[in-house]
């Protein structure tokens, strides 16, 4: 069945050099206990495909200080020092996407559209090389579909059909990853009997997930802690 | 004399009308979320799944779950709904957004936008913002008029790597408000003390110089 | 503001020849009211985007002995007698889309991707004409967007700034099609102030309703019921 | 001996491995349900927007709001969940759904088939058809061997407007069970009292005998 007992087991068949998206946008959302997984079984040469690269200490930032990420696919990597030095040097391939393009690139993956175009990027360094073409006299781009051996989700609550539902900002690109991962593994913070989630109100059905597990003691850092008083706004 | 940040962000504000969907770049288009007066009923989206952004939160507030693309913490209003990026980026894409404010570093006399690397820096990536340009109804940049060595910000075509082709709509700086129109840029609003030739002398390409040119209004 | 007082002011500015998205799957989660009202307004030479044609004598089947209706773009048209007689006789225009690249085309319609690409209909007629390209060693057939001037949309409650929430299946294609038209009218059972509805759980963002009005005397006919006897299964 | 309706569906549900998500046409494909033996974990789902179909409702639990793409009134099981067209169909589309089980008028040595359009009848439209049986991870046809006239339905080429081109990997008849392989077509199982050349004579393309050739084993 789809539960799985540890985080050990969720991931043991991961190889070097296998292509893995990771959820969550900046450090929301971000399925932390499988990245500490990694972390812990070392895996090497990973192609990692994330709206951002996590920061210095935390998130897939841990993975970049142990070398394990040989590519980045990603909208943004603005939070992270290590990852310019790597850059930099050489060590890490990095292929930039524009955030929108990235994410209906992975919905395309896992919907089974091979290639669409968009109008994001026409005329940038981006679009260089991929075909332009002209629907209704404006430009577009055709950007093909993304997949990965493996994806890892983090949902607020699950059940064991691997039904996921999804709080506040956290979904993101979560739901399209689940789907477009050939092996989708979610952690979620609370593992629920199949009959408990409202059938109307499922994020991601349950047949794009292979394996959930229940996960606890979540860290959810802030990346930028922003308040206003109190009263005021 | 030259707007202040907040000053241009106060102008920009006037960019929004009731009813209107709004997306807010990163840095001082974040800003303009504080001149939206409370009689207009705006909805502003985040890039990152939110439609209907509310105020920071007060401490007890703060969710680790809610953030805008800025990554800063944020409440929702009343009628806010959260989604996917798919969802988001299809919202954008489809035109459902009717203003979008964004940072600029260069724009061209034909709307061209550069707002993505910055010179000497590593690249960091393009965010939305290669979205948001082709999908907003209309894309309005509010940057300075100069860069620091005092070189124009407006030019005849960007030394600098696009964002997008021929998007911006209007651009808003601390000395003028100027459109991209199809005959080339129109200055429309000038801010207090300075003269035309003012903004000519740190503007690119040629002005042309609207009928109805007016002072920039804000406080 | 969003909320309409009648479904005669919901629907006053439809003009003979507009094009229009009628939710629904087979006679489920279909905007009964805005059909009524379309039909005492007796609008001709529409264009109806809809996965059916509803039935004889309900749903989009009664605009069909006014002869409303010119052409009609669906993916299965079965139930329907006076459908047949008027396409036969020429009275009908008619474009069969299969039911998955109709529901995508319209998503597409709301998402600003005016085309994609999918394997439905690689080497049958229904791709005659249109452009096939080979992605990984597989056929896919080059479908565009489909946008309306107006879309009709079911929910079962919604609020005031226009967000949206179905009743299980007949969710169906009132969601794409509420972002593909260009002026989106929802009929809900319920209608609610705005923060009644929980932001986790809103199938329909209000950024793509333009009017909302409640109504109520629903007649939701059953097409086939077919039960068990209690207790066995 | 031909087998019945109710045992074609028994032989289609063998089909079906224990973690499948399978998705059943209208007409007899529907019956398969009923075969699927209780030990096995099977979701079903329905193209119109559902996955986790239960049995037909009893009187009292009719919902008008809850259909099967055959519209017929059904019930959900416990763990399902209902999404638009659109998703359903990426589910489709993307290879999610381990099985697709479809009626059929005609097969072709090379796998194509047609089953949308009716001869002498008015087209009624492909519905979700053209999609199955492109995304489906396999895809199984059943259908009577020969037309009402006794004409074979497996044929060298269709001669009915096509659903799908190379998409069927399987067919099962009231006669026999043959695969479309890369080298035609191969018989591996037969209907008890029919022998191979019976079968033969009602199809178009020469068949292979598979080494394993069984009997259709039903009740």
């Amino acid at each position: 069945m789809k539960v799985q007992s540890s985080i050990e087991e969720a991931i043991k068949d991961i190889q070097d050099g296998a292509s893995i998206m990771v959820g969550g946008f900046g450090i929301v959302g971000i399925p932390e206990k499988l990245i500490d997984g990694l972390l812990r079984k070392g895996t090497k040469n990973l192609t990692i495909i994330s709206n951002n690269c996590g920061i210095d200490d935390y998130a897939l930032g841990t993975l970049l200080s142990t070398r394990q990420i040989r590519k980045m696919v990603a909208s943004y990597v603005g939070e992270n020092k290590e990852f310019e030095r790597q850059f930099l040097s050489g060590e890490l391939e990095l292929e930039f996407v524009p955030q929108g393009t990235l994410a209906e690139r992975i919905r395309a993956g896992g919907a089974g559209i091979p290639a669409f175009y968009t109008p994001a990027g026409v005329g940038t360094k981006l679009a260089e090389g991929k075909e332009v073409r002209t629907f209704n006299g404006k430009e577009y781009v055709l950007e093909t579909a993304l997949t990965a051996d493996f994806a890892f989700v983090k949902a607020q609550a699950g059940d064991t059909a691997g039904n996921l539902v999804y709080n506040k900002t956290s979904c993101n690109f979560n739901p399209m990853m689940a789907a477009a991962g050939k092996m989708t593994v979610a952690e979620v913070e609370e593992l629920l009997e199949v009959g408990k989630l409202d059938p109307n109100f499922i994020h991601t059905p349950g047949i794009y997930v292979q394996r959930v597990i229940a996960c606890s003691g979540y860290e959810k850092r802030i990346e930028r802690r922003t308040v206003r008083a109190s009263g005021g706004n | 004399m030259s707007l202040t940040r907040e000053q241009i962000a106060q102008r920009a504000a006037q960019e929004i009308e009731s009813g209107f969907y709004v997306n807010l770049g990163i840095g001082i288009p974040t800003l303009v979320a504080n001149f939206i007066p409370k009689d207009k009923h705006v909805v502003l989206q985040s890039e990152n799944g939110l439609l209907g952004i509310g105020p920071y939160p007060t401490e007890a507030e703060v969710d680790p779950e809610l953030i805008n693309a800025g990554k800063e913490t944020i409440t929702m209003t009343a009628g806010a709904s959260v989604f996917s990026s798919a969802e988001s980026f299809a919202m954008i894409r489809g035109g459902h957004i009717n203003l979008s404010i964004l940072g600029g570093m260069e724009v061209s006399v034909g709307g061209d936008l550069a707002n993505w690397v910055v010179p000497g820096k590593m690249v960091k990536g393009p965010g939305g913002a290669m979205d948001l340009v082709h999908g907003a109804q209309r894309v309005v940049v509010i940057m300075e008029h100069c860069s620091k060595n005092g070189q124009p910000k407006i030019v005849d075509s960007c030394s600098l790597p696009l964002t997008g082709k021929g998007v911006v709509n209007r651009i808003i700086t601390d000395m003028a408000v100027i459109d991209v129109a199809e005959t080339g840029l129109v200055l429309k609003e000038i801010a207090h003390g300075y003269t035309v030739e003012d903004v000519q002398r740190v503007t690119g390409p040629k002005l042309s110089i609207d009928s109805q040119l007016k002072a920039v209004a804000v406080l």
